[in-house]
C-alpha cells in the first residue's frame, strides 16, 4: 500500500484557530504528522510603537495585545512602570480597584476560553452560556469605564476613575453567584462522557517538558508545577489574599479544563475578600510629576500645568532597565523596559504568555488526531494579538 | 383506461405530496432548530422575519436560489455537478415506502362507469408503494445517499471536503451495519418486513416495549447515520471548515442543506414506524399522528446538537464497532431466543 | 445601449421578493481578525442576539456567505488572504468594516498594518469603534439592510453612461 | 538570603573571566556576560543553581554604540523564587551569537523573533528564519534605523 501524507493548511481563515493562526499541517490519514504554526498575522508593532510614544500614550497599545483580557495587560505594564519609576505604594483603594479589576478580567478571559474550547469541540451550548455570564463583567466595565473590552483606566500612580456608586455591591453579588452558574458548565461538560473522552490524555505534558517549554500560567500549573505569581512573587499584596492554586496531576485537556474551572472560583474568593477590605480615599498618589492630578481640580493653575505637561510630555523616567512579570490569565505576562531617560521607553518588551505557550503545539500535537489538533489550540488557550503583539 | 394508469396516476399525486410535505417539513424543521437552539441557548432565534420568523427558511431559500452559482474548474466536472442533485434525491427514496397514514382513499372508486378495486398494491392507504420488502428497500436507497456526499468530498478539489468524503465513507460504512442489526429484532417480532404490516402489529403494543435495546440502538446509529450532532464529523466547521460542502454555492449547496434535514426527517419516520407505532393513535387522523411523532423525535435530534459535544473520530469507529455493534447482536440473540420461547 | 428595460411589476416586484429575501438572510463569513471579533462574537451570543436578523449562519466556508465583516486589524502579511477570501465570495456579497484599525489602521500606525481596508476592498458600511459595541454592529447590520432594499440589481439603468457611435477602427 | 549576597555566591561559582561586571536597579540583577561564554554561565546557571525556566529572550539596539545588539536573557528559579537578567553583546556584522535552544526548547522561537526583529543571526539554531514578518520582508522593524511607518509605505500602501 502507497503512503501518501496530504499537506493541510490549516487557517489563517478558520474557524477553531481562535483568529489568524496559520498551521502548516502534514497528515497521514487523519493523524497529524507535523504541525508547523505560522504566526506573524496579527503583527501590529505595538513595541515598536511604544518606543516612540510617551508612557501614558502606550496603555491602550499595551490594552490590545491581549484582547480578552486587555485590563490585565495594561496592569502589568503599570506596574513595570512604576517600578522603574520606583513607585512602591499606591493608595489602597486603587490597589484593591487593580485587583479585583484584575480578577474580573481573569474571569472573563477564562469564560471566554471555556466558550470557545467548548465550541471548538462540537458543543453549542456552553459558548452562550459562557458568555451571558461575560456580559456581567463587560458591563460592569462600560458602566466604570465607558468600554467594554478595555476600560483602559489604570494610570502610573493608581487608577483614573472610581467606581461608580452601587457597582461594589453589584460585583460581590456577581462574584456569589458566579459559583453557583458555574454548575451548568460542570453538568454539560464535566461530567459528559464525550467531552471527557475527548480531553483526557490529550496534550499531556510533564513537568520537566514544561520547564524545557517554558510553560507558564494553567499550562504549567496542569502539570503540577506550582508556579502562580500571584504566590510566588506577590504584587499588588496579593500575599494577603488567602486563594489557592489549583494543580493538576496529569497533565492534560481535561486538567487544564478543571484548572481554569477552579481559577475562576478561586477569583470570585479574592474578590469577595477584596471588596471586604476596600476603604475609602484616594484612588492616585499626589506626585503630579507623574500622576495624573483628580480631573475636578484641573480648572486650578496649580494642577493645570503639571496635567498639561503629562499629557504633552510625559513624564521622565531614571536611566535603567526593570522586568516585571505579573500572572495574566494565559500565564506569565512580562514587561521588559529599558529606559534611556528620556520620556519615552528605550525598549519595551512584552513577553506574552500565548507566544510561548504556542510554540509547544508542534510537540504535543505530533501523532495524534486532527481533531485533537483543534482541542489542542483550545487548551493552550491562545490568542493571537498575544502571541504576535 | 386501464386500471393500472389510474394506479400510476394515484401514485404520482401520493407522491407529489409527500414530496411537497417534506420540502414543507425541511422549513418548517429548519425554522424550528434555530428556534429552539435559540431556547436552548437562552436567546431568541430569527424572530424578524414575518410573524415570528416564521418566513426565515423561505427567505433563505429565495436568497440562495438568487445567489450566483459557480462551477469551479475541478477535473471532474460532471461528478461534481451531479453531487448534489444525487444527495437531494436520493434522500427522498426513502419515503417510497414509509406508511405515513391509515387508509387516505376509499376501499373502490367508481371511474367513467367502472369500479376500480383500491386495495390492490394498497392504493388506498397512506404508502406511496407498498413493498412486500419495503424495509430492504428503505434500508438499501438510504445508503445511495452516501454516494452524494462522498462525490461531493471527492470530487471539489479541496482538501478539507476531501477529509469530510473520507470520513462519511468510513462512518455511514460501519453504521449502516449495525443500523440494519438493530432494527432486525422488531423484524423478528412482527414476522414481517412489510412496512404496513409491522405498523399493523403495533396496534396494541409499540415495538419500544418488546425492544428497547433495539429503539436506543437504533437512534444512535440514527445520529450517525444523519450525521448529526455528536456524529457530525463530516461537516463539524470546527476541523474541516464546512465539510464536504465547502466549494459548493447556491442551489448546489441547497440542495446538500436539504439532503441533510431530509435525512433526519427519514430517520425520525423509520423510528416511527418500527418502533413507535406508526400513524397508529386515538383521536386524532393517522396522518396527524405520523406527523406529531416525527416532530418530537426532531426536536429530539435538535436538544441532542443543543447538548452534546462532538465525539472524535477514532472514537465514533470503536464506539461502533466495540460496543453497539456486539450489543445489538446480543439484542438480537436475545430476540431470537424470546421469540422461539414464546 | 445597456439595460434600458424599465421594467413591468413583475420585474419590480421580483425585485423586492429577492431583496427581501437578502435582507433578512444575511450569512456572515466566519472571519475574525482581532479584538473586533471578540465583541462580533459578542454580538451573536445570548445577549445581543445577531440571530433575531437571521445572521447566526455563520458560514465557515466563503463560498457560501453574503457578508464578510472585516473585524479586527488587517496587517500586511494577512492582506492577501483577506483579499482572497473576498474573491471566493460569490456574488452578491457585502463587505461591513469594523473598527478603526479596519477602517483607517487606527493606533497602529506601523509598519506591520494596513492603513485602512477600503483601498483594497468595495467596503459597504463602516463601523466606528475601537472596538464597537454590539449595539453599534447591529446598528451596522441595519444600515446593510437598508442597502440591500435599495439594491436596484434587476431594474438598474445604464443610460447614464454614454457609448461612442462608433468605434473607429 | 538577600539579593547582594546571593549574587555574590553565584558569581563565586561562575568563571572569573566570563562575567563583565554586574548591575543592580531596582532590586533586579544584571550578569553582564562575555559573548563567547553565554552558553557555559546559562548552562551553569540552569544547572547548578535551578534557573531552570527562561522566561524571556530578547534583544535591545543600541544603535550608536559598539557593539550595537544587547541579547538579554531573564531566568527564573522556581525552588528559591528568584529571577536573575543576564547580559550580552552579539558581536560581528551581521551580528552573531550562539544559540540556546540546546539548553532550552522555548528559546527556539524567541530566538526567531530576534533574529526577525533585529537580524542577530543565532548560531546553531536549528530553523532560524522569520516568523512575525513574511519572508522577503526588506529590513528588521525593531532595529532603531528603522522607521515606524515602514520603509516601503508608499509601495506598500
Amino acid at each position: 500500500m502507497r503512503k501518501e501524507i496530504i499537506k493541510l493548511n490549516v487557517g489563517p481563515q478558520h474557524p477553531s484557530t481562535h483568529g489568524v493562526l496559520r498551521l502548516l499541517v502534514e497528515l497521514e490519514g487523519e493523524v497529524v504528522v507535523s504541525c508547523d504554526p505560522d504566526i506573524g498575522y496579527l503583527h501590529r508593532g505595538i513595541e515598536k510603537l511604544m518606543e516612540n510614544r510617551t508612557y501614558h500614550r502606550s496603555i491602550p497599545l499595551t490594552e490590545r495585545v491581549d484582547y480578552l483580557a486587555g485590563a490585565a495587560n495594561s496592569l502589568g505594564y503599570i506596574l513595570a512602570v512604576e517600578r522603574l519609576l520606583g513607585i512602591e505604594e499606591i493608595p489602597p483603594r486603587a490597589r484593591y480597584i487593580r485587583v479585583i479589576v484584575a480578577e474580573l478580567t481573569r474571569i472573563a478571559s477564562h469564560l471566554f476560553w471555556l466558550a470557545t474550547h467548548g465550541h471548538d469541540l462540537g458543543a453549542m451550548t456552553p459558548l452562550f452560556y459562557a458568555l451571558r455570564d461575560r456580559e456581567v463583567i463587560m458591563d460592569f466595565f462600560e458602566k466604570w469605564a465607558g468600554k467594554r473590552l478595555f476600560p483602559n483606566m489604570f494610570r502610573v500612580g493608581g487608577v483614573a476613575k472610581d467606581f461608580p456608586d452601587g457597582m461594589e455591591q453589584e460585583i460581590r453579588k456577581f462574584a456569589e453567584e458566579l459559583p453557583e452558574k458555574m454548575k451548568d458548565y460542570e453538568t454539560l461538560l464535566t461530567k459528559n462522557p464525550i467531552w471527557i473522552n475527548r480531553t483526557k490524555g490529550v496534550g499531556v505534558l510533564s513537568i520537566d517538558e514544561v520547564l524545557d517549554w517554558g510553560l507558564s500560567g494553567p499550562m504549567a500549573r496542569g502539570s503540577g508545577l506550582d508556579f502562580d505569581i500571584r504566590k510566588v512573587d506577590p504584587y499588588l499584596g496579593y500575599d494577603e489574599f488567602d486563594f489557592v492554586v489549583p494543580l493538576g496531576k496529569n497533565g492534560d485537556t481535561y486538567d487544564r479544563y478543571l484548572i481554569r474551572l477552579e481559577e475562576m472560583r478561586q477569583s470570585c474568593r479574592i474578590i469577595l475578600q477584596a471588596l471586604d477590605r476596600m476603604p475609602k480615599g484616594d484612588i492616585m498618589i499626589d506626585d503630579y510629576k507623574v500622576a495624573f492630578p483628580p480631573k475636578e481640580k484641573v480648572v486650578n493653575g496649580e494642577y493645570l500645568i503639571p496635567h498639561y505637561l503629562l499629557v504633552v510630555k510625559g513624564f521622565k523616567t531614571p536611566k535603567g532597565e526593570v522586568f516585571h512579570h505579573t500572572e495574566a490569565p494565559k500565564g506569565e505576562l512580562a514587561f521588559y523596559i529599558v529606559s534611556d531617560g528620556s520620556e519615552h521607553p528605550y525598549r519595551v518588551k512584552i513577553r506574552t504568555p500565548s507566544f510561548v505557550n504556542l510554540q509547544v503545539i508542534s510537540k504535543l500535537a505530533k501523532g495524534r488526531l486532527l481533531s485533537d489538533l483543534i482541542a489542542l489550540i483550545g487548551t493552550i488557550d491562545i490568542v493571537l494579538a498575544d502571541v504576535d503583539r | 383506461m386501464s386500471d393500472t394508469l389510474i394506479f400510476v396516476i394515484i401514485s404520482l399525486i401520493k407522491s407529489v405530496v409527500v414530496v411537497a410535505l417534506l420540502l414543507l417539513g425541511v422549513a418548517i424543521g429548519v425554522y424550528l432548530e434555530r428556534r429552539i437552539l435559540g431556547f436552548i441557548h437562552l436567546r431568541y432565534g430569527p424572530n424578524r422575519c414575518g410573524p415570528f420568523g416564521i418566513l426565515q427558511t423561505i427567505a433563505d431559500g429565495i436568497k440562495l436560489f438568487f445567489k450566483q452559482d459557480i462551477t469551479l474548474p475541478v477535473t471532474e466536472r460532471t461528478l461534481y455537478v451531479v453531487a448534489p442533485i444525487i444527495a437531494g434525491v436520493t434522500a427522498l427514496f426513502p419515503f417510497v415506502a414509509i406508511p405515513f397514514a391509515d387508509k387516505v382513499l376509499p376501499d373502490a372508486i367508481n371511474l367513467f362507469g367502472r369500479t376500480i378495486d383500491l386495495t390492490q398494491y394498497s392504493m388506498n392507504r397512506g404508502v406511496i408503494a407498498d413493498l412486500p420488502g419495503g424495509i430492504l428497500f428503505i434500508l438499501a436507497v438510504s445508503s445511495l445517499s452516501v454516494y452524494g456526499v462522498l462525490l461531493a468530498g471527492w470530487t471539489s478539489d479541496n482538501k478539507y471536503s476531501f477529509l469530510g468524503g473520507v470520513r462519511v465513507t468510513s462512518q455511514m460504512l460501519s453504521y449502516e451495519l449495525f443500523l440494519g442489526v438493530s432494527i432486525m429484532g422488531v423484524l423478528m417480532v412482527t414476522g414481517s418486513i412489510r412496512m404496513t404490516e409491522i405498523v399493523e402489529a403495533q396496534k396494541h403494543m409499540w415495538n419500544i416495549v418488546y425492544q428497547p435495546v433495539g429503539f436506543i440502538l437504533y437512534m444512535i446509529a440514527g445520529f450517525a447515520e444523519a450525521c448529526r450532532t455528536p456524529f457530525d464529523l463530516i461537516e463539524c466547521e470546527n476541523e474541516l471548515g464546512s465539510g464536504f460542502n465547502t466549494e459548493y454555492s447556491s442551489m448546489k449547496f441547497a440542495l446538500f442543506y436539504l439532503a441533510e434535514y431530509i435525512h433526519i426527517i427519514t430517520i425520525s419516520a423509520i423510528a416511527v414506524t418500527l418502533f413507535l407505532g406508526g400513524w397508529q393513535g386515538p383521536w386524532l387522523p393517522s396522518g396527524l399522528w405520523f406527523i406529531i411523532k416525527v416532530a418530537c423525535l426532531f426536536v429530539f435530534f435538535i436538544w441532542v446538537r443543543g447538548t452534546y459535544p462532538r465525539v472524535r473520530f477514532d472514537q465514533l469507529m470503536s464506539l461502533g464497532w466495540k460496543y453497539l455493534f456486539p450489543i445489538a447482536m446480543a439484542n438480537l440473540i436475545v430476540t431470537g431466543v424470546c421469540v422461539l420461547i414464546s | 445601449m445597456g439595460i434600458e428595460q424599465s421594467g413591468g411589476i413583475l420585474v419590480t416586484t421580483l425585485e423586492k421578493v429577492v431583496n427581501w429575501a437578502r435582507k433578512y438572510s444575511v450569512w456572515p463569513l466566519t472571519f475574525g481578525l482581532a479584538c473586533c471579533a471578540i465583541e462580533m462574537i459578542c454580538t451573536a451570543a445570548a445577549r445581543f442576539d445577531i440571530a433575531r436578523f437571521g445572521m447566526e449562519a455563520y458560514r465557515p466556508s466563503p463560498r457560501q456567505a453574503d457578508m464578510m465583516i472585516v473585524a479586527g486589524t488587517v496587517t500586511k502579511k494577512m492582506l492577501p488572504a483577506v483579499l482572497r477570501l473576498y474573491e471566493q465570495m460569490v456574488d452578491p456579497k457585502w463587505v461591513m468594516v469594523m473598527g478603526s484599525c479596519a477602517t483607517s489602521g487606527g493606533v497602529f500606525r506601523s509598519y506591520a498594518v494596513v492603513q485602512g481596508i477600503d483601498k483594497y476592498l468595495p467596503v459597504d458600511v463602516y463601523v466606528p469603534g475601537c472596538p464597537p459595541t454590539p449595539d453599534a454592529l447591529l446598528y451596522g447590520v441595519t444600515k446593510i439592510h437598508e442597502k440591500i432594499m435599495q439594491d436596484k440589481w434587476l431594474t438598474k439603468k445604464y443610460e447614464h453612461i454614454k457609448f461612442p457611435e462608433k468605434v473607429k477602427s | 538570603m538577600d539579593i547582594k549576597k546571593y549574587t555574590e555566591k553565584i558569581l563565586s561559582a561562575l568563571p572569573k573571566e566570563a562575567v563583565k561586571s554586574v548591575q543592580e536597579f531596582r532590586g533586579q540583577v544584571s550578569l553582564i556576560v562575555e559573548s563567547e561564554r553565554i552558553i557555559d554561565v546559562l548552562k551553569l546557571l540552569r544547572d547548578r543553581f535551578g534557573f531552570r525556566y527562561l522566561i524571556d529572550l530578547t534583544a535591545v539596539d543600541h544603535l550608536p554604540n559598539e557593539p550595537r545588539f544587547e541579547v538579554v536573557y531573564h531566568l527564573w528559579c522556581h525552588a528559591e523564587k528568584r529571577l536573575i537578567r543576564v547580559k550580552t553583546f552579539a558581536k560581528g556584522e551581521p551580528p552573531t551569537i550562539s544559540s540556546v535552544v540546546g539548553l532550552w526548547s522555548t528559546a527556539n522561537w524567541h530566538e526567531r523573533e530576534c533574529y526577525d526583529m533585529f537580524g542577530i543571526i543565532f548560531d546553531g539554531h536549528p530553523d532560524l528564519r522569520r516568523i512575525l514578518l513574511w519572508e522577503g520582508f526588506d529590513g528588521h522593524p525593531l532595529r532603531k534605523d528603522y522607521p515606524v511607518e515602514g520603509r516601503d509605505e508608499k509601495r506598500n500602501n
